[in-house]
């Protein structure tokens, strides 16, 4: 399966080469290594995909080398390739390729482009570990490595501190969930003796589960969900990931939207079969998921900054696929995975598009009207809107309402109501994002001032673009991948028909190997196999329609031809709405004050009190002692080397003598 | 290892023989060699040279006049320079002499003769590390020169010392180097194993080795300081090098173990790259046979060596008067960044081969 | 054959002699050599044991005492030299920088 | 009938082992380095001859190869490069410590001896490589080699890396240094 391996590994070699050898190189090279590393994955990708279908999808596990043997403990570098991973392997390979391309066209005016390639090369190859790997210690391997990515991608600018900072946020806020991670991992370990997925799910398929087992299985969702929750920004860890706006586009499309993000439905997935073991972590994930969809939503309705808005509405996708899982319904959460990762990474990339169009200007009131100037990216974006605010027949459409319908049915019409608001929130203020962007007269006057998040950067294009103001369309290798893209986004919500609608779903017929639900658990989902009153499905498709349209009509109306009058006086009207969205409701003040001050109070202390004084304190007076004795008897030292010789060697004879005598 | 007493005697007194008939030999090389450093040039410069002196009204060509330097050599006057190291000063000839016969000492000068049923190796000693032992003991050559120089205090010669002793042991390498590939074809350091090996013309060092012989050839000029390789009695810079305060009976030491330690290199070379005492195309050793009464192969064997042996030192003179003196950087740039690297190259080179052929 | 026992004792003779050579003599140079007497009178030591119970190992041991021994001279001349230079002097007398 | 050749070896020994004790002795004594050097290069030989009478001819070589060929002469280039003066004995007046450490090491000898005379060595020899085992094996240097190369092959590649280590850093602490090391 040579095949799987050069998957694997050209992106790590495209990385090696950008980070090691080709330092020096002109840009040009180190984009097209690291282009060229990407399509050998994707086209070995597809090849492996290929092979796959063609032995049925049977899962099939490719041992690279023996890892981690301790005792018990086994944990080789295995990888497993099924339905599930063959899928997230191709959207990884295939979106980050055409991110690639995009990446270089994006970063022209960079100086130090090979360490943007050869961090993004290295992301790529450890998704893949994530996503491939048949233990959760591999995954766990990728898990931190996508990470460490990540962190290095949003402080990539790192001369402005606030990226840094960003960065450092994203890691940290990670660690919180990567630690919950862990214990899942442990507590997996401690009661099933073992992380290989596919024997965990031989174990937990052949039933026979003690209480304890039960019980446990319990706990360990619910701690490998917190490890989804920090990657997969949910509440309460969701406040990296707008942050994480601070990095590049390109790597906002790859990482934020497309991929990592997504490390958590993934897994979530990966291990269906435990989760469907536990109702109440269930119940709790569908909470969180929808609390979290309608909360980023409302968020996004007032943001001004075009990629924060994208942000946010991804904390809100990713809320629907965490939504989805909580419900049982796995296979529509990697549908909308899937759909999303086409739709969103269109999205930010045209925003990208936009971004470098206006000169690195990303309030939406300083832009407007872009239509004229760039119409292919205002044509492709549209798609990606249409897409995402589910109007049929794009997409969203498909993979939302499969989302919508499996939360009335599992979770109540609360749930769904959550999600419909959400829904509606969405349409809003994507529609609002196109209409200022797009749409209205231009109103940005050139560049102004640079509040965003790379003013180093942005300064130094001052001098670069004085010549010519206007917004410009970009060349074909920034808007070709975007075709591409929104092709796709229009196209495979067709993937996903519901039966309702005569269609027969080939996404979930094709998911439906990875997807088990166990004995013990049989009767509390046998909902998701109940069948339905089509009238009902139908009624709720209707429904989150309506409520779309009105919503993006309201928008519409809003922001049609720039920013309506009427905004102010509801602006004026009721303050604390507007400014407890517009400042996300304060969890990031509320965080600061309850958990970093205290950590760093505490930190302050260890390090004034406890490192100064005592430990310091122990060392310096070891020091300060050998000091003055040595001082008080030095006088005694000759420094003859002779001297010290001759001493020695009496002792040695002495010592010799005693040796004979015995 | 045990002897009895006649085995001894024959094996102890055939030492003694031989090292007596070997020193007799050694102590004939200057003489000659004087002659032929006069007459040679001479002949290469269209010139007479030394002629005349004979005995009585025969002139021999000149031959006597190899007897007349000597003498002239012993019976000039002795002086010490003041300020002498005196121990050492009346030191350093022996110590350089004596090397030189040691490795003598070493060499085949030809096959095994019977002696009252015991085997009789030509070699004074017969060793198994041959090889060792002769680089050893060059290795010693250096102490007569340094302290000779030293010795007799005095500027030039203790710089011509030091750059004699400097030039010695950065060629001592080299000189290693070329023969330790001889030693893995051949797989012995028992220069008699090697000479026995080479029985026919392909079989010599020469043809299976030409790296080898090249830097050998190099490093035997510069190991017994001579042209191009005399820096240390560059007339032109130091007076005549260590040898500056010596004269009469101990610079014609000086002499002695300057030309046999030539003679002596000269039949290492000709043994170990021209197949010692084997005549190409027969074996000596069959000789005996042949001919009927015992040694003479041994007498034939012992010949071509000589041969051999004399026609490299025709080489040196040859040398000597053909090629203009190296500047002493020059020297040592090609010893240390030349030699010593392709002697490296070659050992492992011929490595390589031997190994692809033994596992072939 | 020679008893073994000669051969320590004339090994105990020189490891002495280079005992005293390296305690007494304050000329660094010096006591660098007395070191290679002492050293050589181990070698002789190794040869001689191996030879009289019959095993190689000692000759190989000595091979890398004289390795060692080389190194040693080495990096301690080069020393010397680098002493002379920054003091002008070799004699332990007045080197005695650890003088309290 | 006697054996000749013991007699003779046991001659050889008794010489060489006179030679070598008074060398030695110049060695220590002589007042001039380079007098000492010398008598070292004298002792070191006497010495490689001694081995030659134990049959170890390659550990001879080499004896005299590296010491007389190398380290002696690298000695003798010190000292000229110094240019050393003979540095004065200070006849029989040793300090207390000195003439204690004298007394204490000379009893050490004793007891070395007394020890060495005290009887055969024993331990690894399995006796199994004795003179004419080696010589039907194949001979002293070959087994050498054998052992070096088999056994001995790390103890071997570790003592070339340390040469290399040495050659390094004679090199680095002698040469002239144009601005003062800060140490």
């Amino acid at each position: 399966m040579t095949a799987l391996w050069i998957m694997l590994l050209a992106p790590l070699v495209g990385a090696a080469l950008n980070g090691l050898l080709l330092r020096k190189s002109p840009k040009i090279v180190s984009h097209l290594v690291a282009v060229g590393a990407m399509t050998v994955s994707f086209a070995a990708a597809v090849s492996v995909f290929l092979n796959m279908l063609k032995n049925g999808g049977e899962p099939q596990t490719y041992l690279a080398f023996e890892w981690l043997d301790a005792g018990g403990f086994h944990a080789p570098f295995k990888y497993i390739v099924d339905r599930l991973s063959g899928l997230m392997m191709l959207v990884v390979t295939g979106i980050g390729t055409l991110i690639h391309i995009y990446a270089g066209g994006y970063m022209h005016e960079e100086s130090t482009t090979y360490r943007f390639f050869t961090y993004l090369n290295l992301f790529v190859f450890m998704m893949l570990q994530l996503v491939m790997g048949d233990n959760l210690m591999v995954m766990f391997v990728g898990w931190e490595g996508v990470g460490l990515c990540s962190y290095l991608l949003i402080g990539y600018w790192f001369h402005d501190d606030n990226n840094a900072a960003a960065g450092m946020k994203a890691f940290l806020v990670n660690r919180i969930g990567d630690i919950g991670f862990l214990f899942g991992i442990f507590l997996t370990y401690r009661h099933f003796g073992t992380v290989s997925f596919s024997e965990l799910r031989e174990m937990i398929g052949a039933g026979a589960l003690d209480a304890v087992k039960l019980g446990a299985i319990g706990w360990i969702t619910l701690c490998l969900f917190v490890g989804a929750t920090g990657k997969s920004a949910q509440l309460p860890l969701y406040v990296w990931l707008p942050d994480a706006m601070a990095g590049p586009t390109p790597v906002s499309a790859l990482i934020h939207a497309a991929t990592m993000v997504t490390a958590g439905i993934y897994m979530m997935t990966r291990l269906n079969f435990m989760f469907y073991l536990a109702p109440m972590t269930m119940q709790i994930i569908a909470i969180v998921g929808a609390m979290t969809a309608l909360f980023a939503a409302t968020i996004a309705l007032v943001q001004s900054d075009i990629k924060k808005v994208l942000a946010y509405s991804t904390v809100s996708q990713l809320g629907y696929m965490v939504l989805a899982c909580g419900v049982g319904a796995f296979e529509a959460g990697v549908f909308h995975l899937f759909t999303h990762a086409c739709f969103k990474a269109l999205m930010f990339l045209g925003a990208g598009s936009v971004i470098v169009a206006m000169h690195h200007e990303q309030d939406m009131f300083k832009m407007g009207g872009l239509r004229k100037y760039m119409p292919v990216t205002h044509a492709v974006f549209l798609v990606g809107v249409l897409a995402i605010i589910g109007m049929p027949p794009f997409a969203g459409f498909f993979s939302k309402d499969e989302i919508l319908w499996k939360a009335y049915i599992g979770g109540g019409p609360v749930i769904w109501g959550l999600g419909a608001v959400a829904a509606g929130c969405t349409s809003f203020y994507m529609v609002r994002l196109l209409c200022l962007t797009f749409y209205g007269e231009h109103r940005g006057g050139g560049h102004g001032d640079h509040h965003d998040a790379h003013a180093v950067h942005a300064k130094k294009e001052h001098h670069d673009h004085s010549s010519h103001h206007e917004p410009h369309e970009t060349g074909p290798d920034m808007w070709g991948p975007l075709v591409i893209l929104a092709i796709m986004s229009a196209g495979v919500g067709f993937l996903g028909v519901p039966h309702v609608l005569g269609g027969h779903n080939i996404f979930e017929e094709y998911l439906k190997p990875v997807i088990m639900i166990p004995e013990a658990a049989k009767e509390h989902w046998e909902f998701l196999e109940a069948s339905y009153s089509h009238s009902l499905e139908i009624g709720l498709m209707v429904a989150s329609v309506v409520i779309m349209i009105m919503a993006s009509g309201t928008a519409i109306v809003l922001y049609g031809r720039g920013p309506a009058a009427v905004l102010g006086k509801w602006k004026a009207s009721l303050p604390r709405v507007y400014d407890t969205l517009s400042n996300k409701y304060y969890v990031d003040e509320f965080y600061f004050a309850n958990i970093v001050q205290p950590v760093r109070d505490t930190a302050e202390f260890l390090w004034s009190f406890v490192d100064v004084k005592i430990v310091d304190g122990a060392v310096n007076g070891v020091g300060e002692m050998c000091k003055f004795i040595a001082g008080s008897v030095s006088f005694k030292m000759t420094g003859s080397v002779h001297r010290h010789a001759m001493v020695l060697v009496v002792g040695l004879v002495c010592l010799l003598s005693v040796l004979v005598i015995n | 290892m045990g002897l009895t007493a006649d085995e001894f005697t024959i094996q102890f007194i055939s030492t003694v023989v031989k090292f007596s008939i070997l020193a007799v030999m050694l102590l004939q090389v200057p003489p000659v060699m004087l002659l032929v450093e006069r007459r040679i040039p001479a002949f290469m410069q269209r010139r007479k040279g030394p002629n005349r002196v004979g005995l009585f009204k025969f002139r021999l060509y000149g031959v006597m006049q190899a007897l007349a330097d000597t003498i002239k050599l012993i019976f000039k006057e002795e002086v010490v320079p003041e300020g002498a190291q005196k121990v050492f000063y009346h030191l350093a000839p022996v110590f350089s002499v004596f090397p030189a016969f040691l490795i003598a000492m070493a060499i085949p000068y030809g096959p095994d003769i019977q002696v009252l049923g015991q085997t009789i190796p030509l070699s004074v000693v017969r060793l198994d590390v041959g090889f060792l032992f002769i680089f050893a003991i060059s290795s010693l050559a250096v102490y007569g020169v340094t302290i000779a120089g030293w010795a007799s205090n005095n500027k030039y010669a203790l710089l011509g010392s030091l750059r004699a002793s400097a030039q010695m042991i950065s060629y001592e390498i080299p000189l290693g180097m070329s023969l330790i590939p001889i030693v893995l074809i051949y797989g012995s350091l028992d220069l008699n194993k090697i000479v026995e090996a080479q029985t026919t013309f392909l079989k010599w060092g020469i043809f299976l080795s030409p790296i080898s012989f090249l830097l050998f050839l190099i490093a035997m000029f510069a190991e017994t300081n001579r042209t191009p390789f005399d820096l240390s009695e560059a007339e032109g810079e130091l007076v005549a090098g260590f040898h500056t305060e010596y004269n009469s009976t101990k610079f014609a030491a000086f002499f002695l173990g300057e030309y046999v330690s030539m003679f002596v290199l000269s039949c290492l070379a000709s043994t170990v790259f021209f197949g010692g005492w084997q005549v190409p195309f027969f074996d000596v050793r069959a000789l005996d046979q042949l001919v009927g009464l015992p040694g003479v192969g041994a007498l034939v064997g012992f010949g071509s060596l000589l041969m051999k042996a004399a026609f490299f030192m025709w080489l040196y003179v040859w040398v000597r008067w053909t090629i203009p003196r190296f500047r002493y950087d020059q020297l040592m740039n090609l010893g240390w960044k030349y030699m010593i690297p392709l002697g490296l190259i070659n050992v492992v080179a011929t490595a390589l081969v031997l190994a692809a052929v033994w596992f072939k | 054959m020679v008893p073994v026992e000669f051969y320590f004792m004339l090994a105990c003779v020189i490891f002495t002699l280079g005992l005293f050579g390296a305690l007494f003599r304050r000329n660094i140079i010096m006591v660098l050599m007395s070191i290679e007497l002492m050293l050589n009178a181990v070698n002789l030591v190794f040869v001689a044991a191996g030879r009289s119970i019959g095993n190689l190992d000692g000759q190989i041991m000595v091979l890398f005492v004289i390795t060692v021994a080389a190194c040693e001279a080495a990096v301690g001349l080069a020393m010397v030299i680098a002493l002379f230079r920054k003091y002008g002097t070799v004699n332990t007398d007045i080197l005695r920088l650890l003088r309290g | 009938m006697p054996d000749f050749s013991s007699l003779m070896s046991h001659g050889v020994f008794h010489l060489l082992a006179g030679l070598i004790t008074l060398v030695s002795v110049l060695v220590v004594v002589s007042k001039h380095p380079v007098k000492s050097a010398v008598f070292l290069v004298v002792d070191l030989f006497l010495l490689a001859a001694v081995y030659a009478s134990l049959e170890s001819h390659f550990v001879a070589a080499i004896q005299v190869l590296v010491y007389a060929g190398a380290v002696v002469v690298l000695f003798l280039f010190v000292i000229m490069l110094l240019n050393l003066q003979p540095d004065q004995l200070r006849g029989m007046r040793f300090n207390p410590v000195e003439a204690v450490t004298l007394i204490v090491s000379v009893i050490g000898m004793l007891i070395m001896l007394g020890v060495s005379m005290s009887g055969k060595p024993t331990g690894l020899g399995d006796g199994s490589m004795d003179v004419n085992a080696i010589e039907a094996a194949g001979g002293n240097t070959y087994m050498i080699a054998m052992k070096l190369l088999t056994d001995y092959i790390w103890p071997f590649e570790l003592a070339s890396i340390l040469i290399l280590l040495a050659i390094v850093a004679a090199v680095v602490i002698a040469k002239k240094d144009k601005k003062p090391v800060v140490s």
